[in-house]
């Protein structure tokens, strides 16, 4: 019986493999099947390995290899915390092979694609399964460096080859401030094994400092606000299997690396460190949906939206650390399980909405969605899921959403036990951001589904849109299962995730299981419960009874009739409220802050035959503000520094001269 | 004579002999062949170093763990180079940018170079190292030259001045240091040789020892190419042909480099000296920050990766006046590791400038599509480079900034900034290079991939695996080091 | 009589520096190269002095060399160059006379301020020579970054290389020097060649060298 | 024993809310004509409105999809379970713990959500206007009710209605400025969510300056009738909300005696009336506002809401 760790780490290698053997058959046209079903089984084994190691316990399980740093050589660990992200990864990564079975095969260039696939979902075990310094860096730029292969792959349109860049450029800024980071954790001994660093001590002043550094490095792979750019650029830029699994999953890698530091490594948090993660974290959770909002690119639209999770998961992340840094084990394990139970949903509707998103863009060939709409009657089970897909990331009961959601509220309800003032008055208020963002998400959702599947198609392309392939059906039907699931046994998912609390906190959720009527009790009845099963039996049970009655004793008669246009019809599908137009009331409220958006009408004269025009100008401030500037900095210090190319030989010898000269008079002075 | 001692003549009278027969031979062929083997010989002979045990050092030449790496490396790429410069120079012929006589005189030249950096690098007596690395500037220069058109000439006229500039201050450094050691010494020749410097260097002279070193630091600093003293290197890379430019990068930086080295560990033994490091992390950072910039305004792929050469000069330069085993490891293996890359890195550009015809960046875009094999080297190159994962130079670049953070945070930050600088410009350049709509000439390239995937190999191998041997005895020299 | 030797060295290395100062004060081309040869002469004079006292008879061989190649050949065939290039006859300095000279003194300061902190353990004379040596050299470098006209600039280089030669010389018992003082001489040779007929002749009107970076308009 | 008879109470409460609710509606409405002096229809009159809705047949567009005919039994059971969860004569109700506030204030989310997405199906600019101007309100008020329940929660030290009522009940409650706060907060929020004069008017047919009514706007018979119903259980859901949470005076407790249970569903009966009478005067009273308006409105409410939050440490700091 080979360890678990070791396990894991053959899937790897068999995934590294399945590049190569994608690299060999890249002339064969059977090599997509090929690639994609070689992933799918790697994953489901990796999978069942990690859920295994969850769920029974097992111990940590340790390996080193002899490569990477050559004295150290190449630590793995699999431990409670590793196994639930490998979970989220490998699930991910099945999903999303699934349907890159069915995608896939529309892809016009898969040679680009195919062969960083496998090596992109092995960069992300690597990086859970890295046990120091030197293999998780390795690891996590790889990682990097696979996806923008893959958002590189369809490098004809110049919008990919700018995300791309920008996105490579942030990720070696992350890597770089993750380098500092464990640069200063491992001291100048070099002590780089993990357990060196969890052993070490570390002065209040170094643990702040690491924290910055992580924020930097982690934040801006997970997409914190203002490190988050890269990320609507470069996510939708994928292919949208890829797409899925960068906005489910390699996020929420950057926030193991962020987990694994902070609440592993780094040893006992200041409640400061809470302070400041929190008010990251709800000023990154509103302003991602207010981008999302007014976005009009599904795709678009769902990577901002990643960036709102995102932003929830780290104030949930910072309460935990808040609680902890006071010693509430109870509540920081609440507020830590939280996080890890959004961890969890996020990665299962974020890639069902991509997976949609790719549907319809497989369909249509459209990713605007100005141009969609009525795509509900020409692909059914497509809007059906992503309907699902809706509900459960705006957090609406009886999907896994609002149970994650419900767990921070609660969370946040604990925060009067604080004893630091700065907290009690501020964890309301990012509970207040939070509801907030969780209000705009539904709206956000409603125009996402509403301007795409409702309605009148907008275009021909969405006129002639059919249903998309099993493949992609099946891996989506079985991810909405999957929301459906987390949302009605909220109670099994907290009891799976309690060693990682345990390992992580030193504290657990009371344990769920044998709550009456499986529902969940964050910490005592009389406080507070939820039971996701028994609220969608109500509902069913209601609306059932609600139609038996009226079917069987009132009308059920149905005509059908033109739609009520005030009096008169109206033909065009272009009279539907648009997307742009749908979020304007939005826009009004929040916009004039958060995009300095302006609008213009120009009305014409009565009698005047040109047509009234009405123009919105909305401003990306983070681009803008910081940036542009430091581009236009660095590209005029380049251009004066350019003038040292074209000297003549004697000036380019008097500098020689100049540097003799100052370092001897450096030398006369000095010594 | 020993074995050893034989091994060591034969790494420098294979190249030489094969430099008089060359002069001698017509043909392109037959040259070229000789020419690759002769290079391999070399390298052979080089590689037959490790076996043997080390002879004495002798008056003159001198064998010990720091030049053996050196010595390797040299051989090592000369060869793979010499393979890439018969395809390259092939096709030079046929457009008819170099005659069979010129050909002649650059094979000849080729091994002239690759006996002066051996020499430099064997020799155990500073002043003949000077002459070596003389000798091995002076046929570069008229290498450089080779093309006979302005542009070239004016490149090879400028390195050939502020190569002589830098010739004499480095000379004026070693008479230093003869003077230094004289007191203790004793006239003749022992004060010039290595060893016995080394022995008792304590009880030098600190204030000459510190004159010297700066004269010296500047003098090989200058081939080095270190900001500000870098002027000829860019042009040069540019201008000549390629096969020299891969050699200039690969291995005649590391010979400057290498001189340095010795005149570090002669100061470090001396108790009243100054500490070399600030001065080197001054110019190494200098250099880094300075070429980081430079990168964003080039528009000939030539000089881009020369500019690259000079920020990774800078990295290693740094490294070293970092020292401490861990940075010293850093940089060995960084120059080691950028040696292997920027040569391979060279060779793709050679083939990719000659079927494109052109060595303007905005002219080549989308190769991964035209040329496959080219464009996805050149991106494994650039990666390579720029420091990204899986490859060698991520690994160096890890030692160096992680240590020197936790050593001296405040060092860290220009180099982490000018690290990422140069990378966004590295790949900045690339995007445009590798991606997007194909420009330009589409004809298969008949290239020799051979030496530039042998390069891209080892780099790979050595980001993930080290082997242990090699990595003891680089630690054993990074304690040399000091 | 060790007195005596020391003086003499002393005296001639003084001169060099002298010289050197005087070249940084000539704006005529022909005087410059007049200077030179008696910069030449006197280096010679004073390698074959340290010869004389370090009874080191390869040293004269140096001087031989210095004497007929730099103080004779070389301005001889720049005198020529410059006739038949017909380049103008007096020199651009990029900085004006009286700034090179108050530059040059404080050079000579610096190179003294350095030596000086030598400890007596080196022998006195070989200190002192050292000095100028530094000095010489130092101004060499200067005449190279303040003239314009290539020829001066070569000048310059050579007036540099003395002061080498001169240091080489004045440290007892060196090896190579005068493998060095070839050595230099055939680099020399390179330049004033480069100079003169070989590619730049072919191509340039003028060996002033601003002119070669004129053609850097197409290529950047 | 005793959870069969909480089973029961559980359903006794779904169905009084069910016959209340209509009935509350109609006192409101007659209580308004009766301010406009105008006789008004009698009280009853929703009753009659839902049969006759019922038996009509359902006019549907042409392009109205699955989701348009679902909706309304989506929007109607979410309410109603919701509604069911809300004490209104007894706390600790049998099925009480499978849903806190928050939940309830979610379930309402997403018969919203529902709702807005039907307005949009049939692809007319009314349902379009109706259900952004709906989701704008929401994005405002649900924060609003979210900071509510916070304070309530804080000061309660629980989410548990049952648990917040008894709390409540207790003595040791007093007077509190957040309590003070919240309730206003509350108020407003179930004015927005009601569509009640000054957010929305729910009598005006004029599509332009409909919210509500606009999203429903091609809804018609049986699916209309739910969709009215479904309204009718919200105006009751939360006026027994503000009840039972702010005057959760005669609530009876688990295990009192059936005469206890009699007094308090009359006392219930009586806060109703009383509710509905001071509703009825407030929206008499005051003119409906511009939709553009109403996120300031409701940006007050937020304000109370936080500032209750916030306050409940000055006012009798535990």
């Amino acid at each position: 019986m080979i360890p678990a760790v070791a396990q894991q780490i053959w899937c790897v290698a068999a995934l590294l493999g399945t590049t190569a053997l994608a690299i060999a058959s890249s002339r064969s046209r059977r090599s997509t099947a090929l690639v994609y079903g070689a992933t799918f089984a790697i994953s489901l084994v990796a999978l069942a390995g990690a859920l295994f190691s969850l769920i029974a316990r097992t111990g940590a399980t340790e390996l080193t290899l002899p490569i990477g740093l050559p004295w150290l050589g190449s630590h793995f660990r699999l431990d409670a915390l590793a196994a639930f992200f490998l979970v989220v990864v490998n699930l991910g990564a099945a999903a999303a092979s699934l349907y890159g079975l069915g995608y896939g095969s529309h892809e016009s260039t898969p040679q680009r694609i195919l062969p960083f696939f496998p090596a992109f979902l092995a960069g992300m075990n690597l990086v859970v399964l890295a046990d120091d310094a030197f293999t998780y860096l390795l690891c996590w730029e790889f990682m990097s460096l696979a996806s923008w292969a893959l958002v590189m792959a369809h490098h004809r349109e110049p919008d990919n080859a700018r995300a791309g860049y920008v996105y490579l450029v942030m990720a070696s800024f992350g890597t770089l401030a993750l380098l500092l980071a464990f640069g200063l954790l491992s001291g100048a001994g070099g002590g780089y094994g993990f357990a060196a660093i969890r052993s070490a001590q570390h002065t209040p002043s170094e643990a702040a400092l690491v924290l910055a550094l992580m924020l930097l490095g982690a934040g801006s792979k997970a997409g914190l606000v203002p490190l988050h750019v890269w990320l609507p650029l470069a996510h939708p830029a994928a292919p949208s299997h890829v797409s899925a699994l960068m906005s489910g999953v390699m996020t929420k890698v950057a926030i193991y690396g962020f987990i694994r530091v902070v609440f592993d490594l780094l040893g006992p948090p200041s409640w400061s460190a809470g302070v400041v993660v929190l008010i990251l974290g709800g000023a990154t959770a509103v302003i991602g949906i207010l981008y999302a909002l007014m976005e009009n690119d599904l795709k678009r639209l769902l990577a901002y939206s990643t960036i709102e999770n995102i932003g929830v998961i780290f104030t949930s992340l910072g309460l935990a650390l808040a609680f902890q840094a006071n010693g509430f084990g109870l509540a920081a394990a609440l507020a830590f399980t939280a996080a890890l139970f959004h961890v969890l949903n996020h990665s299962f509707f974020k890639s069902l909405l991509f997976f949609g998103a790719g549907a319809v863009l497989t369909s249509t060939g459209e990713r605007d969605m100005e141009k969609l709409g009525g795509l509900i009657h020409r692909m059914p089970l497509t809007s059906f899921v992503f309907l699902v897909g809706c509900v459960a990331i705006s957090a609406l009961p009886p999907f896994n959403g609002f149970v994650s959601e419900w767990l921070i509220f609660q969370a946040v309800l604990q925060s009067p036990d604080l004893p630091q003032w700065v907290l009690k008055i501020m964890v309301p208020a990012v509970g207040a951001l939070l509801a907030l963002a969780a209000a705009l998400a539904a709206a956000c959702f409603v125009k996402a589904f509403g301007i795409t599947f409702l309605g009148r198609a907008r275009s021909p392309a969405a006129e002639a849109a059919g249903e998309v392939d099993r493949y992609s059906l099946a891996a989506m039907f079985s991810l909405a299962a999957l929301c459906f699931l987390a949302g009605i046994l909220p109670g099994l998912v907290i009891d799976a995730l309690s060693p990682v609390a345990q390992a992580m906190i030193g504290h657990r959720m009371p344990v769920q299981a044998n709550d009456p009527w499986l529902s969940i009790v964050p910490i005592e009845e009389s406080r507070s419960s939820y039971n996701g099963l028994l609220v969608f039996a109500f509902i069913t049970a209601a609306a059932s009874l609600a139609v038996y009655f009226i079917h069987r004793f009132a009308s059920r008669a149905i005509r059908r009739g033109p739609a009520w246009g005030c009096g008169f019809a109206d033909p065009t599908p272009a009279a539907q409220y648009s997307g742009a137009s749908f979020v304007q009331p939005i826009r009004r409220v929040f916009g004039t802050l958060v995009f300095q958006a302006r609008e213009h009408v120009d009305m014409p004269a009565p009698g005047d035959l040109r047509p009234a025009r009405f123009k919105v100008d909305m401003h990306d401030l983070v681009w803008e503000r910081l940036y542009t500037p430091l581009t236009e900095a660095v590209w005029f210090l380049a251009d004066r520094l350019n003038q040292l190319q074209f000297l003549t030989i004697r000036r380019y010898l008097s500098l020689v001269f100049a540097t003799l000269v100052t370092l001897l008079l450096v030398l006369a002075i000095w010594s | 004579m020993t074995a050893a001692s034989d091994a060591v003549a034969w790494v420098l009278l294979i190249p030489i002999c094969a430099a008089a027969t060359l002069a001698a031979l017509p043909g392109y062929r037959l040259t070229a062949g000789i020419n690759i083997l002769a290079s391999l010989g070399t390298l052979l002979a080089a590689l037959s170093l490790f076996v043997i045990e080390r002879p004495q050092p002798g008056q003159y030449l001198l064998i010990d763990d720091l030049n053996i790496v050196f010595i390797v490396l040299n051989t090592f790429v000369g060869f793979t180079t010499s393979v890439f410069s018969a395809s390259y120079i092939a096709h030079e012929l046929e457009t008819g940018r170099l005659t069979p006589g010129y050909l002649r005189f650059y094979h000849a030249m080729y091994q002239v170079m690759m006996f002066g950096m051996n020499l430099a690098f064997v020799s155990n007596n500073i002043g003949l190292m000077w002459v070596a690395v003389e000798i091995a500037t002076l046929t570069t220069v008229l290498m450089v030259g080779i093309y006979r058109t302005h542009a070239a000439l004016e490149a090879a006229w400028k390195y050939f001045i502020l190569g002589s500039v830098g010739i004499a201050l480095a000379l004026f450094g070693t008479i230093l240091v003869y003077m230094a050691a004289l007191p203790v010494i004793g006239e003749g020749q022992d004060a010039m040789v290595w060893t016995v410097l080394i022995s008792r260097a304590a009880t030098f002279d600190p204030a000459l020892l510190n004159v010297a070193f700066i004269f010296l630091l500047l003098g090989y600093g200058t081939k080095v190419g270190l900001a500000p003293l870098h002027a000829w290197l860019p042009d040069a890379h540019a201008e000549g042909p390629t096969p020299i430019s891969a050699v200039l990068s690969g291995l005649l930086l590391n010979v400057a480099l290498y001189a340095v080295l010795r005149f570090k560990i002669l100061l470090a033994v001396n108790p009243d000296a100054i500490s070399p490091g600030p001065l080197m992390v001054t110019m190494g950072l200098t250099s880094l920050l300075f070429a980081a910039f430079m990168l964003y305004r080039r528009r000939d792929i030539k000089r881009l990766f020369a500019y690259s050469s000079i920020e990774h000069m800078g990295i290693i330069v740094f490294a070293f006046g970092m020292g401490g085993p861990l940075a010293n490891f850093a940089g060995l293996l960084h120059m080691v590791m950028h040696s292997l890359t920027k040569s391979g890195i060279f060779y793709a550009v050679g083939h990719i400038a000659q079927v494109k015809g052109t060595q303007r960046i905005a002219n080549i875009r989308g190769l991964t599509e035209t040329h496959p094999a080219l464009g996805w080297s050149l991106v494994i190159g650039v990666v390579a480079i720029a420091g990204l994962p899986p490859l060698g130079i991520f690994m160096s670049e890890f030692l160096i900034v992680s240590s020197t953070f936790a050593r001296q945070p405040l060092l860290a930050i220009p180099l982490v900034f000018g690290l990422l600088l140069a990378f966004g410009a590295l790949i900045l350049r690339l995007t445009s290079l590798a991606f997007g709509e194909p420009r330009g000439n589409a004809a298969p390239a008949d290239a020799s991939y051979l030496p530039m995937f042998a390069h891209f190999a080892l780099v790979l191998t050595a980001g993930i695996y080290l082997p242990g041997p090699l990595v003891v005895w680089f630690q054993h020299v990074a304690n040399l080091l000091g | 009589m060790h007195n005596l030797a020391f003086d003499i060295a002393h005296l001639l290395a003084g001169g060099l520096v002298l010289i050197s100062f005087m070249m940084l004060y000539q704006d005529r081309l022909y005087a410059l190269l007049n200077i030179f040869a008696l910069h030449a002469a006197v280096l010679a004079a004073s390698v074959a002095w340290q010869a004389f006292i370090q009874n080191a008879p390869h040293l004269y061989v140096t001087a031989a060399i210095a004497l007929v190649f730099k103080a004779i050949v070389i301005p001889v065939a720049l005198h020529r160059i410059i006739k038949q290039l017909g380049i103008h006859r007096d020199i651009e300095t990029a900085v004006s006379i009286g700034p090179t000279m108050l530059a040059g003194m404080g050079l000579v300061a610096l190179s003294m301020v350095l030596m000086l902190r030598v400890t007596g353990a080196a022998d006195p004379l070989a200190r002192e020579d050292l000095a100028f040596a530094l000095s010489v050299v130092l101004l060499g470098l200067l005449v190279m970054v303040t003239r314009r006209n290539a020829v001066s600039q070569v000048v310059g280089f050579m007036s540099l290389e003395n002061g080498l030669v001169l240091a080489a010389t004045g440290a007892k018992g060196m090896p190579l020097v005068v493998e060095i003082s070839v050595a230099f001489s055939i680099l020399i040779a390179f330049i004033v060649i480069g100079v003169f007929l070989f590619r730049i002749r072919e191509r340039f009107d003028t060996v002033d060298v601003g002119a070669l970076d004129e053609f850097r308009g197409e290529r950047r | 024993m005793v959870v069969i008879s909480d089973i029961f109470v559980q359903l006794g409460q779904m169905a009084l809310v069910l016959l209340l609710a209509p009935l509350l509606t109609g006192v409101v409405r007659k209580i308004k004509a009766r301010l406009l002096r105008r006789r008004g229809p009698s009280i009853f009159q929703p009753y009659r409105d839902l049969l006759r809705l019922l038996r009509k047949e359902v006019v549907l567009a042409e392009n109205a999809s699955w989701l348009f005919r679902v909706t309304p039994y989506v929007t109607f059971a979410a309410i109603w379970v919701a509604a069911a969860l809300v004490p209104t004569f007894a706390s600790g109700l049998e099925f009480s713990w499978s849903a806190d506030l928050i939940a309830i204030v979610a379930l309402l989310g997403s018969a919203r959500f529902f709702l807005a997405l039907a307005g949009m199906d049939v692809g007319t600019s009314f349902g379009g206007i109706g259900s952004s101007r709906e989701v704008m309100i929401a994005a405002l008020a649900e924060p609003a009710m979210l900071l509510m329940v916070f304070c309530v929660a804080l000061i309660a030290g629980s989410t548990q209605l049952s648990t917040v009522a008894t709390f409540m009940a207790s003595s040791e409650v007093g007077l509190r400025v957040s309590l003070g706060m919240a309730m206003i907060a509350l108020i407003m929020v179930a004015l927005a969510e009601n569509a009640r004069i000054p957010v929305d008017n729910p009598a005006t047919h004029l599509e332009l300056t409909m919210v509500h009514e606009a999203m429903i706007l091609e809804y018609s018979g049986r699916h209309l009738a739910m969709i009215e119903f479904g309204a009718f259980l919200k105006l009751l859901l939360y006026i027994s909300l503000i009840i039972c949470v702010f005057f959760p005076w005669q609530i009876t407790t688990e295990g009192a005696g059936p005469l206890s249970y009699l007094v308090s569903v009359a006392a219930y009966i009586f806060k109703l009336a009383v509710a509905s009478l001071l509703l009825a005067v407030f929206e008499t009273a005051t003119a409906k506002m511009r939709v553009f308006r109403v996120p300031e409105f409701l940006g007050a409410a937020l304000m109370l809401g936080l500032l209750g939050t916030l306050l409940r440490f000055v006012s009798r700091g535990f």
